[in-house]
């Protein structure tokens, strides 16, 4: 039972893990049908602008403190990263998917290689609260704290990009763009604006992740965006191709799967869970993959 | 005319017609990572290497009379692109080769050496059978097998102690396993492992099966990025309350990463600053100050493959059979202590260390444990095939 | 402010027309598809924009709008909109329906009006009153109505806002027959308040609400003139549009 | 017509002329191939290259010709290379045997892959094939039973190649084998962009609705496309096991595929000599990069330039970016417009 | 009349909570022309898709010269004789006219995938013809090496009824084939299709145009409301009350 309790929240606390990370590729595929590649570089981008920014602020502040900092920081970059790919980048390659595809390609491979030249392949290490790093116990298991943190990231960004796409007119636009961009702006409205907020939302969530796996992994390397990634990718293909809802769900059903499997199961098997349960889910359902917006 | 040929002939008769008087060169190609996820590794190895090579030469540069000439190429980890160097190097008339910071690299440049008679001296590549891989191919470092009995010597007697090795599900984590079971198994302890898949992000399972079995002695063997993660995880869960952890120490920068766990993991090391005192290794420290370096891991291999190499070449120039015979065998100073290459697989018996990190203001630094004796920890032989 | 009742806009100045094209050039890579158009929409009423298919009727529509590359100059009311982007012409006074209706067929009906219009939607009373069938379809994804639906959507969609000139590019393609004569009488009562560009290829429709026509052929325009003087001309029709009207009036 | 059909043909055939030729061409070209033309070095360096292009150009059938974006080619270019390498030495299989086995392998396992991952299509195609990509990756890194030998790899059992296979001295005959292979390739993508296959693969790259209802069997069709480009990539991963004497674990990796991906734009999609002229020149670029990054061609730049333009992978990104940018139909593309640009004034 | 080629028996859909089609039952014969009309949003097109294919039927069963193809796929039906067009036009852009056609016809040969057949076999030309007279027949004959993106709207209606008849279809399916077409090409495309139905093919089209479809049809079916309202010789259905309310209105 307490080994029970602790492969549950560890596996949701991984699950929040991968909600943050698919959810700014979730959203950009689901609402511009961008497979945004790059999104690794973006989340590489936070979990270093987090680094930076910690270790340079003077350290008589309290590492809490200075974390508050760097995630503001890390989001900003974030953000400001999105919007500048969106506008020289994505958007005079509009209609043209598999070019955009292509130059996210060419964006990570080139800033993956810039941070290796630049601050070197090995990892560093990054500083965590007290807090955080401690455990709780709750029914005789050690429940690190840390993952709570997580959790409660997940959720508000979850609920707070659910809000945003259903109950705007921000996210009206941006469904009805995906469709036909011309036509929304023969109806008067300038989307161009739109795709880049979308774009920046997504670096912002993307850094947030970025950000959070490092305090998670005590450690920032140029590789670890597109560790996360691959998991990205498979959490926003289960959950049904750009559906926020769906990856929601298939974030935290690939977290508990990959914990419990690799608790329960004979080695071998937990390796491969991920990949069974995609090729699983491709079997029985093929249909809701076909890729529905928003 | 011949395919590859025709050129060839002119080319070298012009280059070995120049070098009629004096003593010709001796061209030596050293092919690592310069670039890469092993960069840094490379870096230490050709900062050792050119220490070394001034303390093997006394500072001239030439052994026996012949300028050694160093090209460097860069395999950025890959074994195609290494053995596309090397394939390169010994087209040009290098017969020795050396390098190899990573495993891969070694296994795939080792054949090479043997099908075209050519000296290679393997550097940081920690793999097993890079040892009685063929006649041509040595080694300047530790191998895994060494890592490994310097770890079972920390339990005293093993006999009856339960063992368990935490380790990746990949073919490092499986040769540290099957290390484990053949040296501290013999011995007596019951040795079970667990393996954590490479696609497991996050370790608690594992954490919580080792605690569940509480062994007398965990054996970690990581080599992946988010080891500060499973330190962290191993604390969080308790397991260093009731086992004795052992891990191998890696390189200054990743001292850090071990966290509020770092004073309590016992670590087997196959060198770091301070851990041996003689004229080698003053001379390495002397070297790398020059280079404004520190000592740190594989300085060592770097350092000993140049001493190894000017050994060879003082036996002979070109013939890289009586280079063979000259290292088979031989026994010297490094910078670690007394070094062996044993004639049988060309093993290099050599001294292993234990150590502990402690506090030092912001940083930890290793404070040397014991001295372990070549023998102790003497991989078996593992004849050529 | 939501009925198309042209109130507040500032009034055309005098009599001049609402749009004027001058020298409208577009050329597509190797293609010049038009050649200096010139005509002017008058400020009241329909003015139809005829010629046989592929002549670059819909091309005009879309450079007007910024939709496609143009050179020359275009007013609006006066005022030169040549080099605007689309956005800002639309807001300065067009409304715009395409010719493929290009509904948002992921959205739902509401949400394809609310797009135009954030407050009312599928419940304006504009809508209710000219196309009743959707307004007990405003959950329905557009993409899954039939065609005649949605060009319903397409049509209301324009009618939301208050516009100065309304460009409608062959809005009964693809209807009923009952249905063309429906829209034929919306356009027409539209045409009380706003005036219309209309493209159509269905001449008794022409002749029945249109003022003026403008007749485009080779990229040029060949005609201009009043609606039943063109239509009534037998002779004249065939020989710029290729066909006759007898046989069309028989059904 | 028949003339102007071998009209065509020429340069082509001029270019493999001059190629297979190479052996043979004792000069020295500073910069571009280290040390003489038909070195050993220069000649590996070639046939690396090669290899690669013919890859490359095994992808395009997927990428270029069908309009599939799949993310997990490397993985039958690995099955090749692996069943290869692990035939002649775990199951001491003859050459020929163990070339059967891998190619005959890799077909069916693209019969099984693609079967599954074609139940999706667009982009998530893509990210299914990135999954079992990843999952073949991981399980050669996990050296089950120790026959893929890891992130270390698998070299060749060089005992059961012919001796002229093996060896500095005989880069020449490795290089005329990947020579070989990409005169394979060619023939294979030449006349299969000329049967029916290839028509129905354009008809389902333009639009694949209206293919199906045509009358098309679009899923066999797009199965027949991962099948072909599967069978020559597995045919050039046997290829570079042999020119690089083993298998190592990145040409399972995504990265791989992504290369091929580049590399394929890089050229031109949908071109057979696109395909190739990328590959070739991905290939070697990524090789020589690295060399002149230790060249000092950069020392009047800051320092944290200097780093980040030592790495090969930057620079080609960059470069990547603005060949999709500017060049769209790639460099064979390029080609064909500047030409037609210089004919035209 | 001849057995009919095409029928549907007693055709239900639903989709969504609602009756798309309900209790639909008619049948082509060779040679004969069925136009169906009926008001937008009748449910017209959902008919064509599922005797073509595209779409299955909830209840009901469609039977193709003679056998039951209720259960078979879009492409089997192709196969088996059965050609359609689409509401908006459906070509590949980026190929010319002729190439479009050649697709079609190889689409609807033998082996219509074979990696080891020449697509264009140099010494058959009748393959080459094919083409060429599939495009003379919808009066495109000089306008085989235009891009189709290029092509003006009549002539890719054309352009898809030559594709269409590329397979030598027992059944075509024509959905509004004349919508946004000129007058004047609208009396070309009459023509061509009242040409493929005299060659003794089983036509079936749904069409606004009511004049074409009087001057065309052999045998008239109303949809309203997803069901048959009336079927017969195009004078009896437009002299129906209920035809002229629901759908002709006071036509234009
Ligand atoms: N984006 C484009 N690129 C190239 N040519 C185009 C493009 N759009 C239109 N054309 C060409 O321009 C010409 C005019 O097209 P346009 O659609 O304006 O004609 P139209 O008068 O509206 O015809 P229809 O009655 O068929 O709607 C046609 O020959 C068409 O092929
Ligand atoms: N997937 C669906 N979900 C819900 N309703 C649908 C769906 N598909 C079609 N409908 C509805 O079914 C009805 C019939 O549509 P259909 O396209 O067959 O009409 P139609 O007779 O072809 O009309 P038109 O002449 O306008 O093309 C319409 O009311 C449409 O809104
Ligand atoms: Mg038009
Ligand atoms: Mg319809």
């Amino acid at each position: 039972m307490t080994d029970f309790l602790l492969i549950m929240v560890t596996g949701l606390g991984l699950g929040a893990l991968y909600f943050l990370a698919a959810s700014g590729l979730s959203i950009i595929y689901g609402l511009m049908g961008v497979l945004n590649f790059a999104h690794g570089a973006f989340m590489m981008a936070g979990s270093y602008a987090g680094w930076l920014t910690m270790s340079n602020l003077p350290s008589g502040l309290s590492v809490a403190t200075r974390l508050l900092v760097a995630v503001v920081v890390a989001i900003a970059v974030g953000a400001v990263i999105g919007l500048l790919v969106e506008v020289v980048l994505i958007r005079p390659l509009y209609r043209h998917h598999i070019q955009q595809v292509l130059v996210t390609v060419g964006l990570s491979l080139a800033s993956v290689a810039a941070a290796q030249g630049i601050w070197g392949a090995d990892p560093r290490t990054v500083e965590k609260p007290e807090w955080m790093g401690g455990t709780t116990v709750v029914l005789g298991a050690r429940l690190p704290n840390d993952r709570f943190v997580f959790i409660l990231v997940a959720l508000a960004v979850f609920l707070g990009l659910l809000a945003l796409l259903h109950y705007t007119r921000l996210g009206l636009i941006i469904r009805a763009g995906v469709e036909n961009r011309t036509m929304v702006e023969a109806l008067g409205i300038n989307v161009h604006s739109t795709f880049t907020i979308v774009f920046a939302l997504g670096g912002a969530a993307a850094a947030l992740a970025g950000l959070l796996y490092s305090q998670y992994a005590g450690t920032v390397s140029p590789a670890q965006g597109g560790s996360l990634l691959i998991y990205a990718f498979i959490v926003v293909v289960i959950g049904g191709m750009g559906s926020l809802v769906g990856t929601a769900v298939a974030a935290v059903a690939v977290g508990l799967v990959q914990q419990l499997a690799n608790f329960y199961a004979a080695s071998g098997v937990g390796d491969l869970s991920v990949v069974l349960l995609l090729a699983l889910v491709l079997l029985l359902r093929p249909t809701s993959l076909k890729g529905a917006h928003a | 005319g011949t395919p590859g040929e025709p050129g060839a002939p002119a080319d070298q008769g012009t280059a070995g017609a120049g070098g009629g008087t004096s003593a010709a060169p001796v061209k030596v190609g050293l092919v690592y990572s310069k670039s890469g996820p092993l960069a840094t590794y490379g870096e230490q190895y050709r900062q050792g290497f050119t220490a070394g090579l001034d303390y093997a030469t006394k500072g001239t540069g030439a052994a026996a009379g012949h300028q050694i000439e160093i090209t460097e190429q860069d395999d950025a980890g890959d074994p195609a692109k290494a053995v596309a160097a090397a394939t390169d190097l010994i087209g040009q008339g290098h017969s020795i080769i050396a390098g190899s910071t990573s495993s891969g690299v070694a296994l795939q440049v080792a054949p090479l050496a043997n099908d075209n008679k050519v000296l290679f001296i393997s550097g940081p590549a920690a793999v097993d059978a890079v040892s009685g891989a063929n006649k041509y191919t040595f080694r300047s470092g530790r191998q895994t097998y060494q890592d490994v009995a310097t770890a079972g010597s920390m339990l005293g007697d093993v006999s009856g102690k339960k063992v368990t090795v935490l380790a990746q599900d990949s073919a490092f984590g499986k040769a540290n396993i099957a290390a484990v079971t053949a040296i501290l198994g013999a011995k007596g302890a019951t040795v079970d492992a667990v393996e954590v898949p490479a696609a497991a992000t996050d370790v608690t399972p594992f954490a919580t099966k080792i605690k569940g079995a509480s062994p007398d002695l965990l054996f970690v063997a990581w080599a992946g990025t988010n080891a500060a993660a499973m330190w962290t995880t191993l604390e969080q869960q308790g397991v260093f309350e009731t086992t004795k952890v052992v891990t191998g120490l890696d390189i200054k920068p990743t001292h850090a990463i071990f966290g509020k766990a770092s004073t309590q993991i016992n670590f087997l090391s196959h060198f770091f600053d301070g851990a041996a005192d003689n004229a080698a290794y003053q001379a390495l420290q002397a070297g790398l100050e020059k280079q404004g370096a520190t000592v740190d891991l594989f300085t060592n291999d770097g350092f000993v493959a140049a001493q190894m190499i000017v050994h060879a070449i003082e036996a002979s120039d070109s013939d890289v059979d009586a280079m063979v015979s000259a290292l088979e065998g031989w026994s010297f100073e490094g910078p670690k202590g007394q070094l062996q290459i044993r004639a049988e697989d060309h093993a290099l018996l050599q001294p292993m260390f234990t150590a502990t990190l402690k506090g030092d203001g912001g940083n930890v630094v290793p404070v040397l444990g014991d001295t372990l004796d070549p023998a102790a920890v003497a991989p078996p032989v593992t004849p050529f095939k | 402010m939501t009925t198309a009742t042209g109130q507040g806009s500032a009034p055309p100045p005098g009599d001049g027309p609402v749009l004027a094209v001058e020298d409208l050039h577009v050329r597509y890579g190797g293609s010049h598809v038009l050649q200096g158009v010139s005509f002017e929409v008058p400020a009241t009423g329909v003015t139809a924009l005829l010629g046989r298919n592929g002549v670059g009727k819909t091309t005009t529509l879309k450079a007007i709008i910024g939709l496609a590359p143009r050179t020359g100059r275009i007013s609006l009311r006066g005022k030169d909109i040549q080099g605007d982007a689309t956005p800002r012409i639309i807001r300065a006074g067009i409304g715009y329906v395409p010719e493929d209706r290009e509904v948002f067929g992921g959205l739902t009906v509401d949400e394809n009006l609310r797009l135009v219009d954030p407050d009312q939607g599928v419940n304006a009373p504009i809508v209710g009153r000219l196309f009743p069938d959707l307004v007990s379809r405003g959950k329905q994804r557009a993409g899954t109505l039939s065609g005649g639906q949605q060009q319903m959507v397409s049509l209301a969609r324009v009618l939301l806002r208050e516009t100065s000139v309304l460009l409608i590019d062959e809005p009964t393609k693809g209807l009923a027959p009952k249905l063309v004569t429906e829209v034929a009488d919306v356009l027409a009562e539209i045409a009380q308040r706003t005036p219309i560009l209309l493209v159509e290829q269905n001449l008794p429709l022409v002749r029945r609400i249109a003022d003026t026509v403008v007749v485009l052929d080779a990229g040029q325009v060949v005609h201009r003139g009043g609606a039943a003087e063109l239509v009534a001309d037998q002779e004249l029709t065939r020989e710029l549009l290729g066909v006759s009207m007898r046989r069309d009036g028989a059904a | 017509m028949r003339s102007a059909a071998v009209l065509k043909a020429l340069p082509g055939v001029v270019i493999l002329a001059v190629l297979a030729y190479l052996p043979y061409v004792p000069a020295q070209l500073p910069g571009i191939l280290p040390g003489r033309v038909n070195g050993p070095g220069s000649l590996q360096l070639l046939a690396t290259c090669l290899v690669i292009a013919g890859i490359a150009l095994s992808y395009d059938v997927l990428f270029g010709r069908t309009g599939l974006l799949s993310f997990g080619h490397a993985l039958f270019v690995a099955a090749g290379s692996y069943l290869l390498t692990i035939s002649l030495a775990d199951w001491s299989l003859p050459l020929p045997a163990a070339v059967t086995v891998a190619v005959v392998g890799t077909t069916l396992l693209a019969l099984v892959v693609g079967g599954i991952a074609l139940r999706v299509g667009g982009i998530a195609f893509a990210m299914v094939t990135l999954a079992f990509a990843q999952a073949a990756s991981i399980i050669v890194l996990r050296n089950p039973s120790g026959v893929t030998g890891g992130e270390e790899g698998k070299s060749l059992n060089r005992s059961a190649v012919p001796g002229l296979l093996v060896g500095v001295a005989n880069a020449p005959y490795r290089y005329w084998l990947a020579l070989a292979f990409v005169v394979l390739c060619l023939l294979v993508v030449t006349l299969l962009v000329r049967s029916r296959a290839g028509h129905a693969m354009a008809a389902i790259r333009e639009n694949e609705g209206r293919a199906a209802v045509l009358g098309f069997d679009t899923y066999r069709v797009k199965l027949l496309a991962i099948v072909v480009g599967a069978f020559l990539g597995g045919v050039g991963g046997i290829v570079h096991a042999v020119v690089l004497g083993g298998s190592n674990p990145h040409v399972t990796t995504t990265e791989f595929t992504l290369a091929l991906l580049i590399m394929v734009v890089l050229g031109g999609a949908g071109s057979t000599w696109g395909a190739l002229l990328g590959g070739f020149l991905y290939t070697y670029a990524d090789a020589r990069l690295v060399e002149l990054s230790g060249a000092g061609f950069a020392d009047a730049l800051p320092e944290v330039a200097q780093q980040v333009l030592a790495e090969p992978l930057f620079v080609l990104g960059l470069f990547f970016i603005v060949i999709v940018y500017f060049a769209p139909a790639g460099l064979t593309g390029l080609g064909g417009r500047l030409i037609r640009r210089g004919r035209a004034t | 009349m001849t057995a009919p080629v095409i029928s549907g028996h007693a055709i239900g859909w639903r989709v969504g909570g609602a009756q798309i089609l309900d209790d639909v039952t008619l049948d082509v014969g060779a040679g004969e022309l069925l136009g169906i009309i009926g008001p937008n949003g009748a449910g017209k097109s959902s008919l064509v898709n599922i005797l073509s294919g595209v779409t299955r039927p909830t209840t009901g069963a469609v039977h193709l010269g003679g056998a039951d193809v209720t259960r078979r796929s879009a492409t089997r039906r192709a196969r088996l004789g059965l050609s359609r067009s689409f509401q908006t036009s459906a070509l590949f852009d980026g190929l010319t006219a002729g190439e479009n056609v050649h697709l079609a016809v190889q689409a609807s040969g033998p082996a219509p995938f074979s990696p080891f057949r020449p697509a264009r076999p140099r010494r058959d030309p009748a393959a080459g013809e094919g083409v060429a007279a599939l495009l003379h027949r919808v009066r495109m004959g000089g306008r085989g090496a235009t891009l189709a993106r290029d092509l003006s709207h009549g002539d890719r209606r054309k352009l898809e009824l030559a594709m269409a008849l590329a397979s030598n279809p027992k059944v075509l399916l024509l959905d509004e084939p004349m919508a946004g077409v000129s007058a004047e090409d609208v009396d070309g495309l009459s023509e061509i299709i009242g040409e493929v139905r005299d060659s003794g093919v089983a036509v079936a089209m749904v069409e606004h145009h009511m004049h074409v479809v009087l001057g065309l049809a052999d045998r008239v079916a109303v949809l309203h409301h997803g069901q048959l309202l009336a079927t017969g010789p195009p004078g009896d259905v437009t002299r129906d009350e209920r035809v002229q309310q629901a759908y002709l209105g006071e036509a234009l």
